[in-house]
C-alpha cells in the first residue's frame, strides 16, 4: 500500500519517461485552458470586484455565435468579427441592465446577479442556436488542428496537437496584451484605481458605467478566444459550461485580481490534477480529478488564507 | 419602493394564474389516446437527445396525418421537456401521467430507474427501449417495464462477441486488454456486471475509465491512461456531448479506431464526424437501420417534415439516433395496435397498453407492411422476457456516413439471462416488500 | 438601575496609588512585517481607576488595547493579568477573564436590533446548551428572561429605552456607541477598554458619554482604559494618563503631571524626532 | 391599519420574547397551517401534492438549513447539495441495516451523519472566509459525489449506482416507496418540516442563534465578547447540514422515490443558494418564499402555453422558462436585494400605516 502510493507512482514516471512527458504536456495545456477561463473572472473582478459565474456561459455562448453565424453562411472571418461585436452587445447589455442598478450591493447578491445571467445565457442561446453541440470552425480559422508526434527512444512517443500549441501562444498573448492594457493605458489605470474603491473612483471622475463595459467586454473576448479552443478540443455545447467549476480553485490559487496569478494557478491546477490523475488517481478507483483540484486549492488556503500571492492580511479593528 | 406595488399586484396575478393554470385538466378528448414523450431538446445532453425526441414525435405525428391515428383514433402527443434530469422527469411524470398517458419512456436511465417502482401503482408501463434497468427484461418480477429489443447487458455480450470473433474466437480472448470508456452514472455502470463475468470467463482484463458526467468535455486524463495500459479493444457507453469528446480523443492519442467499439447510443452521425477524417473505423452497435431507403421515413418526410409540422432538419432524418427515435415509436404505435386489437377498445387505458406491449409481436412480414422492411431485426415480446435479446448489428463509419458491416449478431443469452434473472431477484429484495406479478398474461 | 449595583465599591472614588494592579505590561514590542506598531512599552492598570492613553494618530494606541485583549500577541514583553503572567491566548479567552471593549469604528451587530446587540454581552453568562433551546419552553426561556432583566436594566441607565427594537444599522452614530457601550457593560466585565469612546460627537453627546463612563467607574467598581483624543475629557476624566508616541512610552503620571511634560506637547506639536 | 400593533401591550419579557408577539402574525401562523393541514389535503390533487407541495416543503427546508449557515452565521456554501446527498445515503443504509425501525425516525437519524461531515468540511472557515470558503465547500460538493458514485457499498452495490427507497409502513400508512399515496408523503414531510422549523426558530432567537449572528455581522468583534469562532462556525455547519441531510432524504424517500448521485449535484446546491438569497437572508419566513419562488414559478411556467392554448415546442418553453427565471432573479435583487423577507417587511410596514402613509 505504502509502495503504492510513494513509491510506484515515481518509478512509473522513470520508467515511461515519454509518457510522463505527455502527461506533463496534458497538464500543461489544461493548464492553459484553465487559465483562460480564470482571465475572464480575473478581468471583471478586478474592475467591479464580482466574481462572475456567468464567465462559464459566455465561453459557451460566445462559441455558439462564432458558429452559428457561420451555419448560416457568414464567411469564418466576418463571423469572428460578428461575434465580438455581440459580445460588445452582451457587455454593454449587461453593464446597463444588471450591473449599474446593483451598484455597491454585497458581493453575494453580485454573485447571485451573475447566476442569474447565467440561467437567462442558457435560456437564451438554447433558444437561438438550439441545443445540440456544435463542430467549432477551427480550421476554418486557420487555427492549425494536425498534431506532432516526437519519438523517443524505442516506442517512446509524445504527441503534441497543434491546436494546444495555439492554445497556448494565445493565451501568452492575451495576457501580455491585457498586462500592457493594464498598466500602459489611460483606462487600464482608470480601471485598477475603480478595483481599488469604487466611490473613490468616481469621486476623481472616473466613468464606472464605461469602465464596466470594458472590462466585460474583455471578458467577452476572452470568452471567446476560450470558446474557440475548448470547442475545438471538444464541441461547443452547453456541457462546456460545467468546466468554468474549475477556475475557481485556480483563482484561489492565482488570487482573484491577479493575471499572471491566473496563469499559474491554472498551471499548477493543470499539471497538479493530470498528475494526481494518471499516477494515483488508480488507487481510489480513477475520477479523482473532478474533486482535486478544489482539494489542492484548499490545502494552500489552510497555509496561505490569502492565496499565493496575495499579501498577508493584517486584521484590524 | 415604488416598484413595490406594481410587484405586489403582479405576484398576486401570477399567483392566482399559477394555481389556477398550473393543475392540470384531467379532461382529455375522449377519442384520442394519449402518448406522453419525455424528451431533452435542452441540456448538456440535448445532442444527442434532439434527434432522439424528433423521431419519436415525427412518426407517431406522422401516423396521425397518414391514417388519422391508429385504429381510427388519434394520438395526442405531448412532448415534457426533462434536460434529462432526474427531478424534472419526475415532475413531467406526475404532471402528464392523469391524462390517462399509455406508455412512458424516460429516455434517461435515471428517469426510468424512479419511474419503475411507480408504474406497477399507477398502472403505467414504461418502455425504455435499449436501456434503463437490465433486469427489467424479467417480466415475472417488471410486468409493467419493457426494454426491448436489448438490455445492455445483451449488448455488451454482442461486443465481446465480436470482439472474439476479430480475434479468431472467444478462447483467444485470453490475456487481452478491453477498455471500457463508461459515463460515470447508472448507464454507463449497468453493463460492468456483465463484462466483469465474461472477463472471468474469457480471461481478458476489463479497465476501467470512468468519464464524470460534469467531466465529460474533459476526457484527456482517461485518455492518456488508455495510452499507457494500450489495451486492445476500447469500448464505450457514452451519451450526449461525450461521445465526440472520447471519438476525438481517441483520434489524439491515435488509438487504431477499428479496435473502438461504441454501445448504439454512441452511434450518432454527428459523433463521429467530430473526429475528422481519421475517426474512419469507428464502430458502433445498432439495431435499428440507417438511412431514407424506408417507405415509412419517406412517409415522414412527406406528410410531417416537408409539411413543416416538425422541427426536424430535413438532413438530420435517417441519422442513426433519428431513427432510433422512430423505432421506439414503432413500437409504441404496435403496442397500441395490438392492444386494440386485444382488448377490442379503441381509446385505451395504461392497463391494456401493458397489454399490448407484452404481446407485441414485430415479425418481418410486418416490418414490411409498416414501410420499415429490413428497419430492424424482427422483435417479439413475452410475459417472461420483456427485452427479447434480439441481435443486433455493428456499423462502422466510413467518414462520412455509417455503413453496416456485419449480420445480426445473436448475444450471449446463455450467460445474459441468468444473470438478468439474478439482477430482478436482487432488486426485488432490496426494496421489498415488491409486489409479487398479478397480471395476466395475455399471449 | 440599582438593581445591578451590587457590587458597588465606594474605595473607588479614594485617592489613586496604593492600589491592588489589575494588569501589567512589561517591556512589550510588537511589530508587522517590518513596521513596529509598538516599543518595548511598559504600564499597569489599577484595580477601579480610569487609565486613559493618548497619542497622535498612529502612536499605537490601539495596538495596545488589541494586545491587551489577546487579538495581537505581541514578539516580546509580558502582560500578567490579577498577578499571572499570561500566556498567548486566543481574543475570547480574554472575555473569559472579564475583559471588554469598545471599538474605534464601531463594532456593532449590524443586522441585529439594540436588544439583541446588547443581550449578545451576556452570552458568555449564559448556558442552556442547545437541546434547551430547541424546546425553548423551560430552562432556555427562563434564563433568556433572567439575562433580560439585566439587559434592561442597562437599556434603562444608558436611557436607550427608545430604540430597543431598532436595527442598529439604521441608528445615529452617537447611539451606536452608546449601545456598543451596553453591550460592553452586559459582559459585565472587569476592565472595560474604551476605544475613543466620544470620537466624532458633539459636546453634548460627549457629556452624556462622559457621564456613563464616570457612572459605571463609580457605581460598579469598573476599572477603565480608555483611548480618547479631547485632552479636555481625558484630564477631566481619567486617574492616571500614559501618552504614546511612535510606539513608544513617552510620559505616564495623573493628568496634570502629564500634560505638563515637555515630551507630550511636542508630540502633540509634531516637533521632529 | 389592517396591521396594528397599538394597543397590543406586553407586560411580561415572556410574552415580548414569543415567536409571534403580535396578534396577526399568530393569526396568519394559524391561517397558514390550517391551510397546510386541512385545506390543501381536501382539495388538491395528485399532481399538486408531489409535484407541487411535496418538493417545496422539502426544498423549503433545506432552505432553512442553507440559511442557517449563510443567511445566520454567515459563511457562503456551494456544498448544500452534497449534504443533502450525505442525508439520502445514510438513510438509504439506515434503512438497509435497521429494516424494522420507523422510517421517519430514521430520516431525522440520517441528518446526523451529515451534521457530522458538514461540520467536517466546516473546519476550514476559521481561517477561510467568503469566497474562499464558497470554494472549499465546492471541494465538499465535488468530493462527496465522488465518493457516491464510487463507494458502492453506500448504495448497496446496486447495478444502477442509484438508490432505490423501500415500502414502508408507519402507523399502519404506507409512507415510502411508489405506493405510497401522495397525501400519506406529503403529511409526513410537511409534519417534519413544520417540527424542525419550530425548533430552528427557538435555536435561533436564543444565545446559539445570537452568537451566530455575532459571528455573521462582526466576527472580530464576536471574538473579543467570548464567542469561540470555531465552535460557533461549527455548530452553524452541524445544525445546517443536520437540516440539509434530513431535507435529502425526504427528497429521495418522500418525493423522488429514487435518486442517483447527479440527483445532488452542484446544481442542487445553486438552487437551494437562490432560494435563500431570493427569499431573504436571515430569515426563516423567507426561505419558504424563495422556495416556492424557484420552484413552482418555472413549474407553472412549462405549463402556461398549454392552458392559454398555445403551441409551443417543449424546448421552447424551457428555454423560455429559464431565460425568466434567470431574468426574474436579477430583477428582483435589483429591487431589493434583501429578498422576499423584506418586501414582506416592507408590506407590512405599509399594512401598519395605511391608509396614511406618513
Amino acid at each position: 500500500m505504502l509502495y503504492d502510493i510513494f513509491i510506484d507512482p515515481f518509478v512509473q514516471m522513470y520508467q515511461m519517461p515519454d509518457f510522463f512527458l505527455q502527461v506533463l504536456w496534458e497538464g500543461f495545456v489544461a493548464g492553459i485552458l484553465y487559465a483562460l477561463i480564470a482571465l475572464g473572472f480575473v478581468l471583471i473582478f478586478k474592475a467591479s470586484g464580482v466574481f462572475n459565474f456567468a464567465q462559464g456561459i459566455m465561453v459557451v455562448f460566445a462559441g455558439l455565435t462564432l458558429v452559428g453565424l457561420y451555419e448560416n453562411g457568414v464567411p469564418a472571418f466576418v463571423a469572428l468579427a460578428l461575434t465580438i461585436v455581440v459580445m460588445g452587445i452582451l457587455a454593454y447589455g449587461i453593464e446597463r441592465v444588471v450591473m449599474r442598478p446593483l451598484v455597491n450591493q454585497p458581493d453575494i447578491i453580485l454573485l447571485m446577479a451573475t447566476i442569474g445571467l447565467t440561467y437567462f445565457l442558457i435560456g437564451f442561446g438554447e433558444f437561438i442556436f438550439g441545443g445540440e453541440p456544435k463542430r467549432m470552425i477551427a480550421e476554418e480559422l486557420w487555427l492549425p488542428t494536425g498534431s506532432t508526434a516526437i519519438e523517443m527512444g524505442e516506442r517512446g512517443l509524445i504527441i503534441l496537437q497543434h491546436i494546444d500549441i495555439a492554445a497556448a501562444v494565445i493565451a501568452i498573448i492575451m495576457v501580455t496584451a491585457l498586462g500592457i492594457f493594464f498598466n500602459k493605458t489611460r483606462i487600464g489605470r482608470a480601471l485598477r484605481a475603480v478595483a481599488d474603491d469604487h466611490q473613490a473612483a468616481l469621486s476623481v471622475g472616473i466613468s464606472l458605467n464605461q469602465i464596466w463595459a470594458i472590462v466585460w467586454f474583455a471578458a467577452g473576448l476572452v470568452a471567446l478566444a476560450t470558446g474557440i479552443m475548448w470547442g475545438a478540443r471538444s464541441d461547443v455545447s452547453f456541457a462546456l459550461e460545467i468546466v468554468a467549476f474549475k477556475a475557481l480553485p485556480v483563482l484561489i490559487l492565482g488570487g482573484f485580481t491577479s493575471i499572471p496569478g491566473a496563469i499559474i494557478g491554472g498551471l499548477i491546477i493543470g499539471f497538479g490534477e493530470k498528475i494526481g490523475e494518471l499516477y494515483w488517481g488508480g488507487l481510489v478507483g480513477g475520477g479523482i480529478e473532478s474533486w482535486l483540484a478544489y482539494i489542492i486549492a484548499l490545502i494552500f488556503l489552510l497555509f496561505r488564507p490569502q492565496g499565493l500571492f496575495g499579501e498577508k492580511i493584517i486584521e484590524r479593528v | 419602493m415604488k416598484h413595490f406595488k406594481n410587484f405586489a399586484l403582479g405576484s398576486a396575478v401570477a399567483l392566482g394564474v399559477a394555481l389556477g393554470g398550473v393543475v392540470p385538466q384531467a379532461a382529455q378528448a375522449e377519442d384520442a389516446n394519449y402518448v406522453p414523450l419525455l424528451t431533452y431538446r435542452t441540456g448538456p445532453y440535448a445532442g444527442s437527445g434532439i434527434h432522439i425526441a424528433n423521431g419519436m414525435a415525427d412518426y407517431l405525428a406522422m401516423l396521425n396525418e397518414r391514417d388519422g391515428g391508429i385504429g381510427g383514433v388519434k394520438l395526442t402527443i405531448e412532448e415534457c421537456e426533462t434536460g434529462y434530469d432526474a427531478q424534472k422527469g419526475v415532475e413531467c411524470y406526475e404532471a402528464t401521467k392523469g391524462k390517462n398517458a399509455l406508455v412512458y419512456n424516460p429516455y434517461s436511465t435515471g428517469i426510468t430507474l424512479q419511474l419503475i417502482p411507480k408504474a406497477s401503482v399507477d398502472k403505467i408501463p414504461v418502455l425504455s427501449m435499449g436501456y434503463g434497468l437490465s433486469a427489467a427484461a424479467v417480466g415475472g418480477t417488471f410486468p409493467w417495464v419493457f426494454n426491448v429489443p436489448d438490455t445492455y447487458w445483451d449488448g455488451a455480450s454482442v461486443v465481446i462477441k465480436y470482439i472474439g470473433e476479430q480475434e479468431g474466437g472467444l478462447e483467444n480472448l485470453k490475456g487481452k486488454k478491453i477498455g471500457y470508456i463508461f459515463l460515470d452514472a447508472g448507464y454507463g455502470r449497468e453493463p460492468i456486471p456483465l463484462l466483469e463475468q465474461l472477463a472471468s470467463k474469457y480471461g481478458f482484463e476489463l479497465l476501467q475509465y470512468p468519464v464524470p458526467g460534469k467531466e465529460m468535455q474533459n476526457q484527456s486524463s482517461q485518455w492518456l491512461n488508455v495510452r499507457r495500459d494500450r489495451p486492445d479493444y476500447m469500448v464505450m457507453w457514452g451519451w450526449g456531448a461525450m461521445n465526440p469528446t472520447a471519438i476525438k480523443e481517441a483520434v489524439k492519442i491515435r488509438y487504431p479506431m477499428d479496435k473502438f467499439i461504441g454501445v448504439w447510443w454512441s452511434a450518432g452521425e454527428d459523433d463521429a464526424a467530430a473526429g475528422g477524417a481519421q475517426a474512419k473505423g469507428y464502430k458502433a452497435l445498432n439495431f435499428s437501420g440507417v438511412g431514407m431507403d424506408f417507405q415509412a421515413l419517406q412517409d415522414i418526410k412527406k406528410y410531417v417534415v416537408d409539411a413543416g409540422k416538425s422541427p426536424t432538419d430535413p438532413e438530420s432524418m435517417g441519422g442513426t439516433l433519428y431513427n432510433r427515435g422512430v423505432l421506439n415509436s414503432v413500437i409504441i404505435a404496435e403496442g397500441i395496435r395490438a392492444a386494440q386489437e386485444k382488448t377490442g377498445k379503441k381509446v385505451l387505458t395504461g392497463e391494456d397498453m401493458r397489454m399490448g406491449l407484452e404481446s407485441l409481436n414485430l415479425d418481418e412480414a410486418r416490418l414490411a407492411e409498416l414501410g420499415l422492411g429490413g428497419f430492424a431485426h424482427p422483435m417479439k415480446v413475452t410475459c417472461e422476457d420483456h427485452a427479447g435479446s434480439h441481435p443486433v448489428f455493428i456499423q462502422e463509419w466510413d467518414g462520412e456516413k455509417f455503413v453496416k458491416v456485419t449480420d445480426w449478431i445473436e448475444p450471449m443469452k446463455d450467460v445474459v439471462r441468468p444473470l438478468l434473472e439474478e439482477a430482478a431477484k436482487d432488486y426485488a429484495e432490496k426494496n421489498a416488500p415488491w409486489p409479487a406479478r398479478t397480471e395476466a398474461c395475455p399471449n | 438601575m440599582n438593581a445591578i449595583v451590587t457590587n458597588n465599591d465606594m474605595t473607588a472614588t479614594a485617592p489613586v496609588t496604593e492600589r491592588e494592579v489589575l494588569l501589567k505590561v512589561d517591556n512589550v514590542s510588537l511589530s508587522f512585517g517590518g513596521v513596529k506598531a509598538i516599543t518595548d512599552i511598559s504600564l499597569d492598570i489599577q484595580k477601579g481607576e480610569i487609565r486613559a492613553i493618548i497619542g497622535p494618530n498612529g502612536a499605537g494606541k490601539t495596538s495596545m488595547l488589541n494586545v491587551i485583549n489577546g487579538f495581537y500577541h505581541p514578539q516580546e514583553g509580558t502582560i500578567t493579568w490579577r498577578g499571572e503572567v499570561r500566556r498567548k491566548m486566543k481574543p475570547y479567552e480574554a472575555a473569559t477573564q472579564g475583559i471588554a471593549r469598545t471599538f474605534q469604528n464601531v463594532a456593532l451587530f449590524k443586522g441585529m436590533t439594540t436588544l439583541d446587540n446588547i443581550m449578545s454581552g451576556r452570552s458568555l453568562k449564559m448556558n442552556k446548551n442547545f437541546f434547551w433551546q430547541m424546546l425553548w419552553r423551560g430552562p432556555a426561556e427562563q434564563e433568556e428572561i433572567e439575562h433580560r432583566r439585566k439587559v434592561e436594566d442597562i437599556i434603562d441607565f444608558l436611557e436607550i429605552q427608545a430604540i430597543r427594537k431598532t436595527p442598529v444599522g439604521r441608528l445615529p452614530y452617537g447611539l451606536q456607541k452608546r449601545v456598543e457601550l451596553g453591550r460592553a457593560l452586559a459582559m459585565e466585565p472587569e476592565l472595560l477598554l474604551l476605544d475613543e469612546p466620544m470620537a466624532g460627537m458633539n459636546l453634548e453627546e460627549k457629556e452624556d458619554m462622559s457621564r456613563f463612563i464616570l457612572d459605571v467607574n463609580q457605581e460598579f467598581g469598573t476599572t477603565i482604559a480608555l483611548i480618547e483624543h479631547d485632552m479636555g475629557v481625558v484630564m477631566d476624566l481619567s486617574d492616571r494618563v500614559v501618552v504614546l508616541d511612535y510606539g513608544k512610552k513617552i510620559a505616564d503620571g495623573p493628568p496634570e503631571e502629564v500634560q505638563a511634560s515637555q515630551a507630550v506637547i511636542d508630540a502633540y506639536l509634531g516637533v521632529s524626532h | 391599519m389592517f396591521y396594528r400593533e397599538a394597543g397590543q401591550f406586553k407586560t411580561s419579557y415572556k410574552a415580548d420574547q414569543a415567536l409571534f408577539p403580535i396578534l396577526q402574525d399568530k393569526v396568519g401562523m394559524a391561517v397558514i397551517l390550517a391551510v397546510a393541514f386541512v385545506l390543501i389535503p381536501l382539495t388538491a390533487n395528485d399532481f399538486f401534492l408531489t409535484s407541487i407541495m411535496i418538493p417545496f416543503l422539502v426544498f423549503s427546508l433545506a432552505a432553512i438549513g442553507l440559511n442557517v449557515l449563510t443567511g445566520y452565521c454567515g459563511q457562503l456554501s456551494l456544498g448544500t447539495g452534497a449534504f443533502m446527498g450525505v442525508g439520502a445515503y445514510a438513510a438509504y443504509k439506515l434503512t438497509t441495516i435497521f429494516p424494522d425501525v420507523n422510517v421517519v425516525f430514521l430520516v431525522l437519524a440520517s441528518g446526523i451523519f451529515s451534521a457530522l461531515v458538514g461540520a467536517i468540511f466546516g473546519l476550514p472557515s476559521l481561517r477561510i472566509k467568503g469566497l474562499y470558503l464558497a470554494v472549499t465547500t465546492l471541494a465538499a460538493q465535488f468530493f462527496l459525489e465522488w465518493c457516491f458514485i464510487r463507494i458502492p457499498w453506500l448504495y448497496n452495490y446496486n447495478a444502477s449506482g442509484a438508490i432505490e427507497v423501500p415500502t414502508r409502513e408507519m402507523f399502519g400508512v404506507i409512507v415510502s416507496g411508489a405506493e405510497a399515496t401522495p397525501i400519506a408523503r406529503y403529511f409526513v414531510v410537511l409534519s417534519v418540516v413544520v417540527f424542525i422549523a419550530f425548533l430552528v426558530a427557538n435555536v435561533l432567537r436564543g444565545r446559539i442563534g445570537r452568537s451566530w449572528m455575532m459571528i455573521r455581522d462582526m466576527d472580530i468583534a464576536a471574538e473579543l465578547m467570548g464567542i469561540r469562532p470555531l465552535q460557533t462556525k461549527l455548530m452553524a455547519f452541524a445544525v445546517s447540514s443536520y437540516i440539509c441531510g434530513v431535507a435529502g432524504a425526504m427528497m429521495v424517500f418522500f418525493w423522488l422515490n429514487a435518486a442517483e448521485p447527479s440527483s445532488y449535484s452542484i446544481n442542487l446546491s445553486f438552487q437551494i443558494l437562490f432560494m435563500v438569497i431570493l427569499g431573504g437572508l436571515g430569515s426563516l419566513g423567507g426561505a419558504f418564499m424563495g422556495a416556492a419562488f424557484i420552484w413552482i414559478l418555472p413549474v407553472f411556467l412549462k405549463f402556461i402555453p398549454g392552458t392559454i392554448g398555445l403551441e409551443v415546442g417543449a424546448e421552447t418553453v424551457q428555454h423560455l422558462t429559464f431565460m425568466i427565471v434567470g431574468a426574474l432573479i436579477i430583477f428582483f435583487l435589483i429591487v431589493e436585494p434583501h429578498g422576499f423577507a423584506r418586501l414582506w417587511q416592507i408590506a407590512k410596514q405599509k399594512l401598519r400605516v395605511w391608509p396614511f402613509p406618513y
